[in-house]
């Protein structure tokens, strides 16, 4: 065949890639690779075990690689297959994902580690663990993508996995819980699909950095402003945000701890990214104007979290409204838009990954010594085990936002961002929030720690599996509540690359490529 | 005129094709119960879909196309029967008996 | 003077327009019923339908390959119907309630 | 469905479906077809095979547990996408090379590596769907 | 010398190396341990008293390490006369709080705790008085209110501890957000963090529009902390905590954190009209608040809360004041507070410790057995009567020196002074004389002398009461002036001793003494007169109680109206949403489509089609029964793939008809094991309801679909593909290209997604509830392992 | 044994499938139709080929299904598109000569597609094929139609 | 053309809402399945719809015709169609066991994993 020797330059990146940029790519390809290796084994339960947990420290370090490269060097660009941007898909990473990449595994390893006691024998054979690096591969994918067909293909593999988490055990409140679950989270996708159909009709194209280049020129011309509220419903049903948070609190409870403590560190901070991403990043001038809504959204949220915490008797319902609240928290540092605010919720959501998944392992180990998980019938906690509640304590006062823990210096951020800018009433509903769930905290402390048992309850050792984890996250709660510099910066830095994405916009098209 | 042979055997295959399918449709329309539609299901909608896919490949004018649309043709043919068998049976043994003015039925006096 | 091409695209759009008439008569039965083999039956017809219809696009657009996938679709039509029949058969009795369900196999 | 008829077409129609299946594979990089349609005829096939034999007929044929198959698919994609990384391009390069087998050029690539991994995991996925589900039947 | 930073740095530390290391030492040494741990304390205490000179010079230290500094903000510490006196209490009294805790405790299996817990208190406590940034303070100050919960509730097997730990927590933690937001604005008003460099900005805060609420929020935490009316009902239920904290954390150091923050912002915030109303008026009712209360009381502990509360309430008053003399006198007054007080409180607990009972009523005539203790409990009631040669009798001098006026805001608040102060005489001796005197009674415990570490504490401090006053000079220059200086936040001179000035406030001082004379000569009648007069009093106390519930049924009121527990609901209220997002926007930002185009071109055999899905559609929806439905749900399918092979997509319409198709085998495999109920009707309202909702759904999305297809078309990316697709990629089929090379990477996830499918639909079917019992016979996998 | 048998017209259908009849291909094909027989190995394990194949036989036989088969979708169009449908249907037992389950399957499924009849089921014994004709008037012509039919020429071909 | 497939959607769209309103789990499954074709009829529409000729690069051509059919938005309906196919799967299995376990179809009477009885947390202390 003769066929015209094709120009390579015009359609493929033709320098060799550094290896460094492989960072963007390899933790999501191990973690698919893992999972389809485990699914191979799934009649080898403790040697799954074993790999995944392995598999998700690499992971973890690879994160940190990546978040170091980015750090030092900026954000990088891949692009698969060598297709020149916006044509391939790239994996474009900044600060701000890298950030939740690596947050992400701490989470993952830490429930991975839990469950390797937590999960049952039955919940191992059919599939745990490949779940888990599939759902890893999904939250790091939907991380580090930089094109948003791509970011919605991620979001569908984390949300099948985390269906297979959610019934692993087939109980009837499991299987009530994931059918309202995956209804309303199946809406939700699907509206942001919708939203990319709309997306690409009006700019042809789906590479984010090529759209947030394009976003100015096209308002006026394109319904931009139903598209970025679209994106924003999408994005906080998956957040669950007020008023459609249903799926959380109607499912974070049933399935096994380990699995509620991966969906608390990960599912509700993925739509936060998200929502970051796209309305802070791609649409700016929209996400501007609709700055009073996400506010007002926020707000509810928050206070609509706080009371649920307030009103909840079953631990683990009363966790899943303290990540609505939290949510409620970042929502408002989205509406703010400021450096300050975006910083404050992007320093939540890490925070909010580390402490939800440790405090969904303290009710774990809550439920397993005292045996139940209503704080009606839990008791005796603190007289059988000072370092549990310890532990405990530490981990739900950093849940209020109270210093010295992590929680603190992001409300400090989005109570001085909202007072910044005027908004009394978000200062005083994010401080209200707090209040509340100080209230609701502490009756938790106070029933089911403080308020002796009927009976003493007998001593119950703490495996390894479950100390190493809970000490884990607990020390990072309260090193990033003492020491928060490091991540306060981090945190402004990739708030600023939201704000002012040039430097992503570069990677992607370097000047001299031809567009 | 090797171009119009082919051409207007494919308009005659066309319409053939096009004419049984309506009929089966009629036919399933029409036809009083579950067994006599079957005959028209299974008779002329096998034809009328086998005259399509063989006007098609005689059209395209390549032998290897033809033997697919053959393929295709002989795997209705075989597999029409066997739905026909398997669905009939099935509605017969959960009581959809034949309708009213069937005039005998072996099969429930077993 | 018509070409031969002319021909064949208009027998095709004709065909088409047969089939479309098919198409909906089928549909019809698909909504009327009354009983489920009879609906089941009428998508059966549904599928034959549509491989003529994909049939007469191949001759219309000049590409052989959606023959392909007209064969299958048949393929897969057929599989349908299978597992319709064994719905059917171990659903139940004419009215689709009650208990007068045979568990076959 | 016990009978004698279906019992008897069945597994010509398996044999036919599962070679169309692969025909349909190989040739969707050029035409309409590729590994997940191929896959979806392939799981098909089984599903006419395992109505007519029963589930344990088929997972006697298909001598391998089907969500072991799926997620060797999956590392077969991954891995060809991978591979690039020893040629120093990125993530998903296809990578093609020409081996001549027996006097004929044979175009292979880490693409086709790619759609045979796409076909494995729906034959695999989609036949384990339908054997779990046949096989309560017998609970 | 060695590095004073440095040193600094240590002495703020060594309450957090005492608490990391009092459980090991109480394990391995007992009570004793508390010798040892004393040290750490005292090492603050004299690196503290090291400093003096130089804060009495007149100099202030501000120093630190950089901390966190993307939010300018420095671990730095500001010491003048305000924070050294601070520190050299916490660290003083808290010396001897450990060894009176040692014996206090002894024996106790959670002593090591405790001491932990007292240790971070003490920590805390010292880093909100020398914290120089707002939030250091501000994160001490939380501190404190969450080591008084952990203290409070040391008892935690008693109901009422457990309740007086929340309440603690939840007043001073909920006034500390307020305190957040007020510091926030300070923040943002000056553009400065640090405490010592808002001394210059007093003006600029003053003239801010946002004074007010500034101020208003900063009061709210100094007036929860310090306990103000209203906020006063929890610091007497503070006393559930073991005696030890009373004296230190309730009585000589957290509850003045407020007070700390009133002075210290004095020379900010101070000296304007709403400051000089405020404080006195909330400080003058707790005065007249807490005296009252107190006398109700039989407990010896709940009396010495409820002065507690009016001392409060008369530093408060004294700071808003706003006189000249009212600083010096609340300066003055708080220094004697802390160790009358302290010492009292820990005479209570001797009481409580040596008898077993601390109802006052029960207690008469332990002077033979406990001498000493009589003997330091008078002489730190004489200081709190104000009697000389006490530095309370100093204090109060100078109070009414200050309040003494000719205007009726001057009478009013000398008035209520004289009051408070004549019931405080009263309880002094009621609580330091009653027990002592008379016969002996039967007690739980036989009463006798307590031990060395517990009567150490009380007496240091009753001693100090005493030597602070006969040296007053040297005092009021190393301490009282400085002290008073950083509050007025202009150089001060005390000047008082014990020597007294004949006039007003003299005469004053001698009917405060006739009038605590009276009341304590009739306490008993007083008692029951208050009593009385309160019976039908509902406190706030109570109302904290319904508070919590009346929140917590609130709570749950609203969370059963936003989480109906409905499925239905949610997806109605869910495509609510929808319907808005989708119409306001395009209404009011003018998106709606610009005109409206039929098809010229539109063929027989596409709008054939296209009427076969929406017949498709209707079958679905008119369908009677489920099932039918179901059956009806394969043609709406079939139609969009004859769609997209219309329309130049086979690979679609290839994947269509065969997903479509799958999807019709899995319902009917799926369906086969139903048992549905023949029909499910949907009536009336809801039923145009949903009709309503679903017609707004579709139009939204069709109106946005019409007008974002109508701009012209970036084809730049289709073009590529077209372009590369053969020549580069190797392949014909665009589509195909796309999927497996252009675009890979979502196929590699979309087929994931497909393999999970296949393993979680495994998991639902296989796993069966609680029991996990599996298939015994036909799980291949039993095979497998 | 029959599954080599039956893996050469597969591997013909491969060839005529992908349109490329070069050697290479048909080795491909052959291997690919062995590959999938292997997989229904089971199914085609206790049945032995047809003792005698006689192509004659068959190819007469496929000449006479092309023919009933164009005439039954005529017949049925007729009976469709005839105003007033005169129908006088109904199932009938028609018992059986052939024994094979290939051959019975044969049957049923040319009388299926043959104007006027449909199979509906074979007895458990496989001595009776139950057959719904259109015209079910006089049973004994219909049965001694199919006896005469399709079932002597099936046995004509495949012995 | 896009006017005509617009309307399309919007009746799709309507439809899919009309069902995933109901409450019975299986009108929802099938609200589900017609949703997935509505977003895939959107997307085509939103890549702007030609007539028949598909993008397939003919023998000897070495690129696409012009007026051959846009082919990203057709990628992207396959990557989704897979993907609700996958998830119409999970969920119509996930139906039938709720119906299993729970004995109905009825969203409104399955009150396992949120109690309808929700008593009143502790009051005390
Ligand atoms: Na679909
Ligand atoms: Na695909």
């Amino acid at each position: 065949m003769a066929a015209p020797i094709p120009d390579l330059s015009a359609a493929m990146v033709t320098t060799p890639v550094p290896p460094a940029h492989w960072l963007a790519i390899l933790p999501v390809a191990l973690c698919i690779s893992l999972g389809a290796l485990l699914l191979m084994l799934r009649s080898l339960p403790r040697l799954q075990a074993w790999i995944a947990i392995a598999g998700l420290a690499v992971v973890l370090f690879l994160d940190a690689a990546l978040l170091r490269q980015v750090v030092e060097h900026g954000p990088l660009t891949m692009v698969m297959g060598r297709w020149l941007p916006p044509f391939g898909i790239a994996f474009t990473v900044d600060v701000f994902s890298a950030l939740m990449a690596l947050a992400a595994a701490v989470a993952a390893l830490s429930a991975g580690i839990y469950a390797l006691s937590d999960v049952t024998e039955s919940g191992r054979r059919y599939g745990f663990f490949p779940l888990l690096m599939l759902l890893m591969a999904g939250v790091t994918g939907a991380f580090l993508t930089g094109d948003i067909f791509n970011l919605y293909v991620w979001f569908e593999v984390l949300l099948i996995s985390s269906f297979g988490l959610l019934i692993l055990g087939s109980e009837r409140a499991q299987i009530d819980g994931a059918l309202k679950y995956a209804v309303l989270n199946l809406i939700a996708t699907t509206l942001f699909l919708i939203s990319i159909g709309i997306l690409y009709a009006s700019f042809g194209t789906l590479n984010m950095a090529d759209i947030a280049e394009r976003a100015a020129g096209l308002s006026g011309t394109a319904p931009l402003m139903t598209l970025a509220c679209l994106f924003l419903l999408a994005f906080a049903m998956k957040a669950a945000a007020f008023p459609v948070n249903f799926w959380l609190p109607a499912s974070y409870h049933t399935p096994r701890i380990a699995v509620s403590a991966l969906f608390a560190g990960l599912l509700t901070k993925v739509g936060i990214y998200a929502l970051l991403r796209v309305l802070v990043m791609l649409l700016p001038v929209e996400r501007d104007e609709l700055s009073l809504l996400i506010s007002v959204v926020g707000a509810l949220t928050i206070i609509v979290g706080a009371l649920g915490a307030l009103a909840e008797t079953d631990l683990r319902r009363l966790l899943g409204y303290v990540v609505i609240s939290g949510i409620g928290n970042m929502m408002v540092g989205a509406a703010l838009g400021t450096a300050d605010g975006l910083s404050g919720a992007v320093f939540y959501a890490l925070h909010s990954v580390v402490l939800m998944t440790a405090l969904y392992l303290v009710a774990g180990e809550a439920g397993r010594r005292g045996g139940s998980f209503s704080i009606a019938a839990l008791a005796g906690l603190y007289r059988q085990n000072g370092w549990f509640a310890a532990i405990s304590l530490m981990l739900l006062l950093a849940a209020c936002g109270l210093p010295p823990f992590s929680g603190f210096w992001p409300k400090v951020l989005l109570v001085k961002a909202s007072l910044d800018v005027g908004a009394w009433w978000l200062a005083g509903a994010i401080l209200l929030g707090g209040f509340l769930l100080t209230i609701a905290c502490g009756r938790v402390f106070l029933l089911a720690y403080w308020r002796p048992a009927l009976m003493a309850l007998p001593p119950v050792r703490t495996g390894w599996t479950a100390s190493l984890p809970l000490a884990a996250l607990t020390i990072l709660v309260i090193g990033f509540g003492i020491l928060p510099e490091q991540l306060l910066q981090l945190a402004r830095s990739a708030a600023e690359g939201l704000a002012d994405p040039s430097a992503y916009i570069f990677t992607v098209f370097p000047e001299g490529t031809i567009r | 005129m090797m171009d119009y042979t082919l051409a207007i055997a494919t308009a005659l295959l066309l319409l053939a094709g096009a004419f049984f399918a309506l009929v089966a449709a009629i036919g399933i329309l029409r036809l009083p119960d579950l067994y006599t539609r079957m005959h028209a299901a299974s008779k002329a909608g096998t034809v009328g879909s086998g005259l399509l896919l063989l006007a098609a490949g005689i059209y395209s004018g390549e032998l290897a196309v033809l033997a697919r649309a053959l393929a295709g043709f002989l795997f209705f043919i075989l597999t029409a029967p066997v739905s026909a068998h398997l669905l009939a049976k099935a509605a017969h043994k959960t009581g959809h008996f034949p309708a009213d003015i069937s005039v005998r039925d072996d099969m429930r006096m077993r | 003077m018509i070409t031969p091409a002319a021909i064949v695209s208009t027998a095709a759009i004709a065909a088409l327009g047969i089939l479309c008439v098919a198409l909906l008569i089928t549909v019809w039965r698909v909504i009327a019923g009354p009983s489920l083999p009879d609906r089941i039956l009428a998508l059966d017809m549904l599928t034959g339908i549509a491989i003529g219809f994909i049939a007469v696009v191949a001759v219309r657009t000049g590409f052989s390959l959606y023959i392909d996938i007209a064969i299958a679709l048949g393929l897969v039509g057929f599989l349908a119907t299978v597992a319709f029949a064994r719905f059917v058969l171990s659903r139940g009795q004419v009215g689709d309630a009650g208990p007068g369900t045979q568990r076959r196999n | 469905m016990n009978t004698v008829i279906f019992r008897t077409v069945a597994p010509f129609i398996t044999a036919l479906m599962l070679l169309f299946s692969v025909f349909i594979l190989l040739r969707g990089h050029n035409e309409p077809g590729g590994g997940f349609i191929g896959g979806l005829i392939a799981a098909s096939a089984l599903a006419i095979y395992g109505i007519a034999f029963g589930v344990q007929a088929v997972r006697r044929a298909m001598r391998f547990h089907p969500l072991a198959i799926a997620g060797f698919g999956l590392l077969l994609s991954c891995i060809a996408g991978l591979v690039s990384i020893f040629f120093a391009m990125p993530f998903m390069t296809g990578l093609w090379i020409y081996p001549v087998v027996f006097g004929v050029e044979v175009p292979l690539s880490s693409v086709m590596l790619f759609d045979l991994g796409v076909y494995l995991v729906v034959l695999g996925a989609v036949a384990s769907i339908a054997l779990a589900l046949e096989e309560r039947e017998m609970d | 010398m060695a590095d004073v930073t440095a040193l600094t740095f240590l002495a703020l530390c060594l309450p957090l190396i005492g608490a990391l290391a009092a459980p090991f030492i109480i394990r391995a040494f007992g009570a004793g341990g508390a010798w040892l741990l004393a040290v750490a304390p005292l090492l603050a205490f004299l690196h503290f008293l090291r400093l003096l000179p130089q804060i009495a010079d007149g100099e202030i230290i501000t120093d630190g390490y950089d901390w966190v500094p993307v939010l300018g903000l420095r671990f730095s510490w500001f010491l003048d006369g305000l924070s050294l006196t601070f520190a050299l209490l916490i660290t003083g009294i808290g010396t001897l709080i450990v060894l009176y805790a040692g014996g206090y405790l002894k024996g106790h299996p959670d002593q090591g705790r405790f001491f932990s817990f007292i240790f971070l208190f003490m920590g805390a406590m010292l880093g909100v008085v020398v914290s120089d940034s707002f939030l250091m303070f501000f994160i001490f100050w939380e501190l404190t209110s969450i080591t008084s919960f952990l203290l409070i509730g040391f008892d935690h097997e008693r109901e009422a501890a457990r309740r007086a730990a929340l309440q603690a927590l939840v007043v001073t933690g909920g006034g500390g957000l307020l305190l957040l937001a007020g510091l926030l604005l300070l923040w943002g008003q000056t553009g400065v963090a640090q405490l010592s460099e808002l001394l210059q900005f007093g003006d600029i805060v003053r003239g801010s529009p946002l004074y007010f609420a500034t101020l208003l929020l900063v009061l709210a935490g100094a007036f929860t902390k310090s306990a103000q009316f209203p906020f006063h009902f929890w610091l007497p239920n503070a006393m559930e905590a073991p005696t030890p904290v009373s004296a230190y954390l309730h009585s000589a150091t957290m509850v003045k954190a407020g007070v700390y923050l009133l002075m210290r912002l004095n020379p900010v915030m101070g000296a304007t009209s709403a400051w000089e109303v405020l404080l006195p008026i909330f400080g003058g009712l707790t005065l007249a608040t807490g005296s009252v209360l107190a006398i109700r009381q039989t407990d010896l502990k709940l009396k010495l809360a409820y002065t507690t509360v009016s001392s409060l309430g008369l530093l408060v008053l004294l700071t808003g004041f706003g006189s000249d003399y009212a600083v010096e006198a609340a300066v003055l007054y708080l220094v004697a507070h802390s160790l009358f007080k302290g010492a009292l409180f820990m005479v209570a607990g001797i009481i409580d410790h040596e008898t077993g009972t601390r109802n006052i009523t029960r207690l008469r005539g332990l002077r033979k057995a406990m001498p000493l203790t009589f003997a330091i409990a008078m002489a730190a009631a004489f200081s709190m009567a104000g009697l000389p040669p006490f530095f309370g009798f100093l204090a109060k001098e100078e109070i009414y020196t200050a309040l003494v006026g000719g205007d009726l805001y001057s009478i009013l608040a000398t008035t209520i002074a004289v009051f408070g102060n004549a019931l405080m005489f009263a309880i002094a001796f009621a609580v330091a004389m009653r027990p002592f005197l008379g016969r002996p009674v039967e007690t739980p415990k036989p009463p006798h002398e307590a031990p060395v570490l517990l009567w150490l504490g009380p007496a240091v401090l009753a001693l100090a009461g005493l030597l602070v006053a006969l040296f007053s000079g040297v005092i009021h220059g190393a301490i009282s002036s400085p002290m008073a200086s950083a509050v007025a936040g202009i150089p001060k001179a005390v000047s008082i001793s014990l020597v007294p000035h004949v006039g007003l406030p003299l005469a004053l001082s001698l009917l405060t003494i006739l009038l605590g004379i009276a009341v304590y000569w009739q306490l008993d009648r007083s008692r029951t007169l208050v009593g009385y007069l309160l019976h039908s009093v509902q406190g706030p106390d109570r109302g904290f109680d319904h508070v919590i519930a009346g929140l917590v049924r609130f709570a749950h009121h609203v969370i059963a109206i936003v989480q109906p527990r409905r499925l239905d609901v949610y997806v109605a209220c869910t495509f609510l949403c929808v319907a808005a997002i989708l119409f306001v926007p395009l209404i009011s930002h003018d998106e709606l489509p610009l005109g409206f185009v039929w098809p010229a071109d539109l063929r027989l055999q596409e709008a054939g089609v296209m009427l076969i899905a929406l017949f498709g559609l209707a079958a679905v929806l008119i369908a009677r029964d489920r099932l039918t439905a179901i059956v009806s749900l394969g043609i709406q399918g079939f139609a969009v793939a004859l769609i997209f092979l219309l329309f130049g997509a086979p690979d679609l319409a290839f994947t269509q008809f065969m997903v479509e198709t799958l999807a019709v085998v899995i319902l009917a495999l799926v369906m086969t094991r139903l048992r549905l109920s023949p029909t499910d009707p949907r009536h009336g309202a809801r039923r145009l309801f949903d009709i309503a909702l679903s017609l707004a759904c579709g139009l939204g999305f069709a109106l946005l679909l019409m007008r974002s297809t109508d701009a012209p078309f970036n084809t730049a990316l289709t073009d590529f593909f077209n372009a590369h697709s053969k020549l580069i990629a190797h392949g014909a089929n665009v589509v195909n290209v796309i999927i497996v090379d252009f675009r890979g990477t979502d196929t590699l996830g979309e087929i994931a997604v497909v393999a999970v499918t296949g393993l979680a639909i495994l998991a639902l079917i296989r796993i069966r509830g609680n029991s996990e019992r599996r298939l015994a016979t036909n799980d291949p996998d039993a095979e497998e392992a | 044994m029959s599954v080599l048998f039956l893996s050469l017209p597969l591997a013909v259908a491969w060839v005529a499938v992908t349109g490329s009849a070069s050697p290479h291909n048909f080795v491909f094909g052959l291997a690919l139709s062995l590959l999938s027989l292997a997989v229904v190995r089971e199914a085609f394990a206790d049945r032995s080929p047809p003792r005698r194949i006689s192509p004659l036989h068959i190819l007469l036989l496929a000449g006479l299904f092309l023919k009933e088969l164009a005439l039954s979708a005529w017949r049925v169009a007729l009976t469709v598109l005839s105003p007033r449908m005169q129908l006088t249907p109904g199932i009938l037992a028609f018992p059986l000569t052939v024994r094979d389950d290939f051959q019975i399957t044969l049957l049923a499924n040319l009388i299926t597609l043959t104007p006027g009849t449909l199979s509906v089921d074979v007895s458990e014994d496989r001595r009776t094929l139950y057959v719904h004709a259109l015209d079910c008037a006089d049973p004994l012509a219909v049965r001694r139609d199919i006896a005469d039919g399709f079932e002597r020429r099936i046995m004509e071909a495949f012995g | 053309m896009e006017v005509l497939f617009a309307i399309l959607v919007g009746l799709f769209f309507s439809a899919a809402v009309y069902l995933i309103l109901s409450r019975f789990s299986i009108r929802i499954m099938l609200g589900i399945a017609i949703l997935g074709n509505a977003v895939n009829l959107l997307i085509f529409t939103a890549g702007r719809v030609t007539r028949e000729v598909p993008p397939i690069i003919p023998t000897g051509a070495d690129m696409l015709p012009s007026g051959a059919a846009n082919p990203l938005p057709q990628a992207l309906i396959l990557t989704a169609i897979v993907i609700s196919f996958s998830f119409l799967a999970f969920l119509l299995v996930l139906t039938y066991r709720a119906y299993q376990e729970l004995g109905t179809d009825d969203t409104t009477r399955m009150h396992d994993a949120e109690p309808e009885d929700r008593s009143l947390p502790p009051l005390g202390y």
